[in-house]
């Protein structure tokens, strides 16, 4: 198998890096959803994108390294951020026809 | 996977990919099922947002998931679902390295996560109902526990696949190669799984 | 022939069905071909069925307020007709076409799963069988708190919603009895089989080519192929969603499309459409691939501008996705909405019209040959046309405000679906007919089929824009007498059955040639593709020796070479080739393992309609035994599949040498 | 193209377009300036799309006798790959042919999409399967029968009470929809007085062939008299008649638990509560068509085989058959004759 790829596999080792830095998000957005909770001035339009940001680098790094699709040949990675990348695009087309989401 | 032996291959009969195809097959369906999710996050992204007093019997309040979020809770499930994905991972990679027993051993152990993670939407199913928000409250119920509901099922299957291999491989003592690469698409599926549960988790729990 | 290469591995302990022989052999089988010959005849009988009821609708409309058919009645033949025509009849037929031709012209023996392949098809079986089910079980009624003069009667007690099913009235207080039941589940258990198979296709185009067959080398009916691939890929999924949302609403309780509960009922008219405007172009996406197969080489030119038809469609696949809305433009959403997508929908005529255009670029300067297949795929690009243009002038929203639900639109898509899906389906069954039979059709009655086909077509579906724009309204089973609509109306009928009588034309000349017409050459139209190097009929194993391609149309190239014109010669060495390409093509030099038979993906698809009346009558008592008892033949099914191998044992060990194996089908797993 | 050739061209496009078939629901004879106005968007794009069609059948059929094979006196073809020239060509003509009706197509949404201020609102609400009017400014009810006074903007405001139905009358506008829980807003304008087909055009169940509809317009001053003629109470029987008979089998029966007919009913529950409920029968006879406007006042018998028999004659309708005798149904017909 080691031979799909120039790049090298984790380690199990790093493998528990990687999940412990992903435990330290989930952290980070819980905490950001208490701050939204108590303090007045830290709105929802302040806490979303952040919480966005955060949950886009889980996303990436489960599938980047524990999917290995750093590692996969480029085409599989195209298949997938199409479907990714279509679903965002067409619902969010359909939530704006719909009246859910309004421009201001 | 002798097809990748010969990638540079002037005997390969085949103009392919170099991908296995049940990898490629598992990546496209997994391409798909965005759609299938973002379908369902849609649909209650744009229910949670509605008001629905006008349709309540006189003197009964709305019942709204969010108004009933167990964050901390929630946030625990979350976590037990996401070192899933590391146990997944470390199974393949013990495979990877030949370790059978240890392979066993980390499928059972994401199994045994993604039961926890089950057992506790369960839990938080029947908190919700017991609050009074059943699937027929309004749509944002409806939308949040069809939502939920088919992510739990995906996690259900998930578990039953693990089992499946947890259950060949203790009986022939191993898994040969061709099953092996089963560990990995299973772990490609329960990674998948994971992450639709971060988007969940953020855009239905933590954004108001 | 088959016997001697194909079936060298050793037995198992596992009894094992046999695919040459008889019945069985059919059931169990995993050989892309015969798939693709069962997909074909199941689509055509449902063709007959969906034709049939279209000559229902058309007694009843033949006169203003005719009483042939009860409001009951029209209304589950017209949501039938439209259902079945779409998704048991084009659909299916171009996934035999997909099936059939594929690995064929791609150079290969199988496809990826040759056992999913199965499964496809008998879910499409079992989910067709299903639906239909419901004229012997399903129950109708008025709605809660309307009144009924008289029941139903069988014919009446098919679903009834229309073929798009629009919420809230395909919902439980507005169609109490059973049947959207059986509409909803048996859509969901149709578009399984499809996802499955849209995996296949794609997966066994992207791995499985024959050695140089570049992406660019594909013929365009691939490349048609593997667009509609992935547009069933992320267009089904919404209409799984959507279709487990009505379900879940009728039998579950949720809310999502119940208005006097806050639920939206638009927002299922934009998830259908959403599927629903890439479907169309699943549909018609097929038939453009035959067309371009066919008129290259009924011309003896190659295709016009062949990058740009696989980009046009592409483009158009991509852009089907952007224009879902156009079907809701009186629905009441925004102008910008409304603007945007108008837009969008007439960019699409841009990447058609490159294809029509280059078509006819194609035959433009050749050898034009107007054999019956020709005759089909001209009269696909002229009746296309045409619906295309209705289809532009949709696109002009205030127009569209006057022409929706109207016969108008009825005349568009008839023109398209049948004016372009069918006339080029039809044009492939003419044109593939020897190598599928190893004989040749009656030239005679293929052309008479086409002209009765030509002269009906146009008297039934054209009139229809003139109805149309006349005030006739879609899915009313009576008009009055006052709007004058009565004569053309009775000119539509005519033409009706007119069809009918090509459709019978046809059917004879299949049944009569396919035992009695002449032996067929193996390449009687001096073709330009791969499957035309092979024994007619097609040999089980296909390819004898695995192909090596150097060109587009490489089996032309073969055969020709081109003069300081550039007209083609042919090559002195080209029938010592031909010889060689029977002589070997019958006699495999070495042996060669194909998928066994397997009873699994049969029981699969059995499964299916089982959960699906378990959930219909989930309130008897023995509506959850049966569901468990169908979940539970599905998952044995599929363990039982694991277990078993795709091919006999020690068939991986040959995958090192050459001209053996396909590199990962050998453990196909579950 | 020669100028005699243009004109052939028009020709056939006018051979569907021209000759109006006079029909009373013939969208190709518009009566008031949207549907004008739509109408001339419409035929444009139809003439464009006439000439395209020309133009590629044309080449289609000319190439195909052209170039037909005609044994060895044809030579092989050359073989032609492609011509990125023409590619370019054939893309760019169609973007432009598409964007020149682009634009008056995105000017009318947005003219027609919302109403004017001093548009004059009538409310339309759907059922399963006839259509409700109210006129809010005057406070009465009407069904099946929209009266609109000529040369006003009218604004309608709709919604539906079931399940989705659609608003045509194609002599003055496009459709609109009526969704259930959401509005919506169509506007008509005619120019001159005269009674206007319409229909339901969305299928909305069993009777949806039967959910018809007919505007009238008025001269401003007719539309006046009409007004008020619509909000006095209705006109009552004298003491005795078969009329008065009809009118307490109507208060002692099932009737008045649907129906409204003002100044005889008490207020009507069912209106209140928002359940089932029928037409305001007030002065249901200065409506010549009822029942979804497929059944007409002057043909003898038609309202008291409506009243015998609803679902028979609509099937599905929510007006049940109450097996009223002969008699009775006598009597109902002629009191409902006397609601002017
Ligand atoms: C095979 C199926 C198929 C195909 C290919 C199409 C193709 C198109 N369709 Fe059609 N359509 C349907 C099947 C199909 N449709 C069905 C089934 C419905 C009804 C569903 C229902 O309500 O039940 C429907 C309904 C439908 C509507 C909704 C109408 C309504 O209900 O109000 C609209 C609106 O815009 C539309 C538009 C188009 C357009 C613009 C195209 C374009 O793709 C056409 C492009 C082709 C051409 C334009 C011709 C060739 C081009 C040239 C020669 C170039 C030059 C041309 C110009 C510059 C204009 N279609
Ligand atoms: C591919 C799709 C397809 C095809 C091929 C057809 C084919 C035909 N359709 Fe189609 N039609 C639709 C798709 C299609 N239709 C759809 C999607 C709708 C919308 C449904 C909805 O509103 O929900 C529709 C709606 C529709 C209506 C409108 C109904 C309404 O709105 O009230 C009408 C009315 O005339 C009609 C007529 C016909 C006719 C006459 C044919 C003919 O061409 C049929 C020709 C075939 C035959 C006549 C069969 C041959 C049979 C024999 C030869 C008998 C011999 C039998 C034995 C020997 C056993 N169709
Ligand atoms: C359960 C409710 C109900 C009852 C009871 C009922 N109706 Fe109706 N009625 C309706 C509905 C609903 C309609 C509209 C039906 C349609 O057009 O589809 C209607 C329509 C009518 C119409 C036609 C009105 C129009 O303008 O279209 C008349 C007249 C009528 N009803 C008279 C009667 C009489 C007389 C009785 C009693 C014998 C009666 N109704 C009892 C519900 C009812
Ligand atoms: Cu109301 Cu159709
Ligand atoms: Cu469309």
């Amino acid at each position: 198998m080691a031979e799909e790829h120039a790049l090298a596999h984790p380690t199990p080792r790093q493998y528990a890096q990687i999940a412990i830095l992903l435990a330290f998000l989930t952290a980070i957005e819980v905490s950001l959803y208490y701050l939204e909770q108590s303090i007045d001035a830290f709105t929802t339009s302040v806490s979303a994108p952040l919480l966005i940001l955060l949950a886009v680098m889980k996303f990436v790094i489960v599938v980047g390294w524990f999917m290995h699709l750093r590692f996969e040949k480029s085409l599989v990675s195209k298949f997938f951020t199409t479907g990714f990348v279509a679903a965002i695009v067409l619902y969010v087309a359909v939530l704006f026809a719909l009246g859910a989401i309004v421009l201001t | 996977m002798s097809d990748v032996a010969h990638a540079d291959g002037h005997h390969d009969v085949h103009e392919g990919t170099g991908i296995d195809n049940r990898k490629l097959g598992m990546w496209v369906f997994l391409s798909s099922e965005f759609m299938f999710f973002g379908a369902l996050i849609s649909n209650y992204m744009l229910f949670k947002g509605r008001d629905y007093s006008a349709f309540m019997p006189t003197g009964q309040s709305v019942l709204l998931p969010r108004g009933l979020y167990d964050i901390p809770f929630t946030s625990v499930s979350s976590f037990v679902l996401l070192m899933s994905s590391l146990t997944m991972v470390l199974a393949h990679d013990a495979l990877v390295s030949g370790d059978q027993n240890r392979t066993r051993v980390w499928l059972a152990a994401t199994g045994m996560l993604g039961s926890v993670f089950i057992g506790g939407q369960v839990f938080e199913f029947t908190e919700f109902v017991q609050q009074g928000m059943t699937i027929s409250s309004n749509p944002a119920a409806s939308a949040f526990f069809m939502l939920t509901g088919f992510h739990g099922a995906h996690v259900f299957f998930g578990i039953l696949m693990l089992l499946s291999l947890y259950g060949i491989s203790k009986r022939q003592g191993g898994l040969t190669e061709v099953q092996g690469l089963n560990v990995e698409l299973v772990g490609l599926y329960w990674h998948f799984v994971d992450i639709i549960w971060i988007v969940i988790f953020t855009i239905v729990y933590l954004i108001p | 022939m088959a016997t001697t290469a194909s079936r060298s591995g050793a037995r198992t302990i596992f009894r094992r069905p046999d695919s040459n022989t008889g019945f069985w052999g059919w059931i169990t089988t995993a050989d892309h071909k015969k798939i693709g010959i069962m997909y074909g005849y199941t689509a055509f009988i449902f063709f007959i069925l969906g034709g049939l009821e279209a000559l229902l609708l058309r007694i009843q409309l033949s006169q203003p307020d005719n009483v042939f058919l009860s409001a009951s009645e029209y209304n589950a033949m017209f949501t039938m007709h439209g259902t079945t025509m779409i998704f048991l009849f084009v659909m299916p037929v171009s996934a035999a076409f997909f099936n059939y031709l594929l690995p064929l012209m791609i150079g290969a023996r199988d496809v990826a799963f040759p056992r999913m392949n199965a499964v496809s098809y008998w879910i499409f079986v079992f989910g067709g069988i299903f639906l239909y089910s419901s004229f012997v079980f399903g129950t109708t009624g008025p709605p809660v708190g309307g009144n009924l003069a008289e029941t139903a009667s069988r014919l009446g007690s098919g679903p009834n919603g229309g073929w798009f099913g629009y919420a809230p009235n395909s919902g439980l207080r507005f169609s109490s009895g059973t049947v959207m039941d059986y509409w909803s589940i048996g859509l969901q258990i149709l578009g399984l089989a499809s996802l499955i198979s849209s995996i296949n296709f794609i997966v066994t185009v992207f791995n499985m080519r024959a050695k140089g067959m570049k992406l660019l080398r594909m013929p365009v009916f691939v490349w048609m192929t593997t667009v509609v691939a992935f547009l069933l890929l992320f267009s089904l999924p919404i209409i799984a969603v959507a279709l487990f949302m009505i379900t879940f609403d009728r039998n579950v309780g949720t809310l999502f499309f119940d208005p006097s509960m806050g639920g939206d009922p638009i927002l299922w008219q934009h998830f259908f459409w959403l599927f629903g405007h890439p479907e169309v172009y699943i549909l018609i996406l097929p038939a453009m691939g035959i067309v371009s197969e066919v008129l290259p080489t009924f011309s003896r030119k190659p295709l016009f501008g062949y990058p740009a038809v696989v980009f046009a469609g592409a483009a158009i696949g991509f852009m089907g996705f952007g224009v879902w809305a156009h079907h809701m433009f009186a629905s009441g959403v925004t102008p910008i909405t409304q603007a945007a997508f108008g837009l969008s929908t007439m960019a699409i005529a841009i990447p058609t019209g490159i294809k029509i255009f280059n078509w006819i670029g194609t035959i433009w300067g050749g050898k034009i040959k107007l054999n019956t297949p020709m005759l089909f795929s001209l009269g696909f690009v002229g009746m296309f046309v045409i619906g295309g243009l209705s289809g532009v002038t949709h696109s002009i929203v205030p127009a569209d405000w006057q022409q929706t639900d109207t016969y108008y639109i009825v005349a568009h898509f008839h023109y398209v679906l049948f004016g372009g899906a069918i006339f080029g389906l039809f044009s492939g069954l003419y044109y593939w007919f020897p190598k599928l039979t190893g004989r040749m059709y009656s030239e005679a009655l293929g052309k008479l089929h086409f002209w009765v086909f030509f002269v009906g077509f146009n008297l039934t579906f054209g009139p229809m824009h003139w109805l149309g724009l006349n005030g006739m309204v879609r899915r009313t089973w009576v008009y009055a007498e006052e709007t004058g609509l009565g004569p053309w109306n009775m000119a539509v009928t005519v033409g009706a059955f007119i069809i009918a009588l090509g459709v019978l034309i046809f059917m004879i000349n299949w049944t009569w040639s396919k035992r009695n017409g002449p032996i067929a050459p193996f390449d009687p139209w001096d073709a330009r593709t791969l499957e035309w190097t092979l024994p007619s009929p097609t040999p089980e194993y296909n390819f004898a020796v695995n192909p090596v391609i150097t060109s587009l149309d490489d089996f032309w190239h073969k055969k020709y070479s081109e003069d300081a014109d550039g007209r083609p010669v042919r090559r002195p060495e080209a029938t010592a080739l031909l010889a060689e390409y029977e002589e070997v093509g019958l006699n495999p030099p070495e042996p060669i393992h194909l998928p066994n038979p397997s009873y699994y993906p049969f029981l699969v698809g059995a499964g299916m309609p089982m959960v699906g009346y378990g959930l219909i009558y989930d309130n008897t008592a023995w509506g959850i035994p049966l569901l468990l008892l169908g979940a539970v033949t599905i998952v044995g099914s599929f363990i039982g599949w694991g277990v078993e191998p795709l091919e006999e044992p020690h068939a991986d060990h040959h995958s090192d040498e050459p001209g053996h194996e396909h590199p990962g089908t050998d453990g196909e797993g579950s | 193209m020669t100028r005699r050739s243009w004109i052939g061209i028009a020709l056939a496009s006018s051979l569907f377009t021209a000759c109006a078939s006079g029909g009373p629901m013939d969208s190709l004879d518009p009566q008031g300036p949207i549907a004008t106005d739509i109408d001339g968007l419409f035929r444009l794009t139809l003439n464009i799309a006439t000439v395209i069609f020309v133009l590629v059948t044309g080449a289609l059929l000319y190439a195909t006798i052209r170039f037909r094979d005609r044994g060895d006196r044809t030579p092989e073809p050359k073989q032609v790959e492609g011509n990125a020239r023409f590619e370019v060509i054939w893309t760019v003509i169609p973007v432009l042919i598409l964007a020149s009706i682009a634009v008056p197509t995105v000017d009318r949404i947005f003219k027609y999409t919302s109403c004017a201020d001093d548009a004059l609102h009538i409310e339309v609400t759907g059922h399963q399967w006839w259509f409700e009017y109210n006129y809010p400014d005057d406070g009465f009810s009407t069904a099946n029968v929209l009266v609109i006074p000529t040369d006003a903007e009218i604004c309608l405001d709709m919604t539906s009470d079931d399940v989705i139905h659609n608003y045509w009358v194609p002599k003055l506008n496009g459709k609109r929809y009526l969704v259930p829980g959401q509005a919506t807003v169509l506007l008509l304008r005619a120019d001159e007085p005269g009674e206007y087909w319409g229909q339901c055009a969305e299928f909305c169940g069993l009777s949806h062939a039967k959910m018809r509809a007919r505007v009238i317009a008025m001269d401003p001053d007719d539309y006046a008299d009409w007004l008020s003629s619509q909000q006095r109470p209705a006109s009552m029987p004298a003491d005795g008649t078969i009329e008065q008979e009809g009118m307490n089998l109507f208060l002692g029966g099932q009737c008045v638990s649907c129906h409204n007919i003002s100044g005889v009913t008490a207020s009507n529950p069912a209106l209140a509560t928002g359940s089932i409920y029928g037409p305001d029968l007030t002065h249901f006879s200065s409506r010549d068509v009822f029942a979804g406007a497929t059944l007409n006042h002057d043909d003898p018998g038609a309202i008291e085989s409506w009243i015998d028999n609803p679902p028979l004659i609509k099937p599905g309708s929510f007006m049940p058959n109450i097996d009223l005798t002969q008699q009775e149904i006598e009597a109902l017909a002629a009191y409902l004759r006397s609601l002017d």
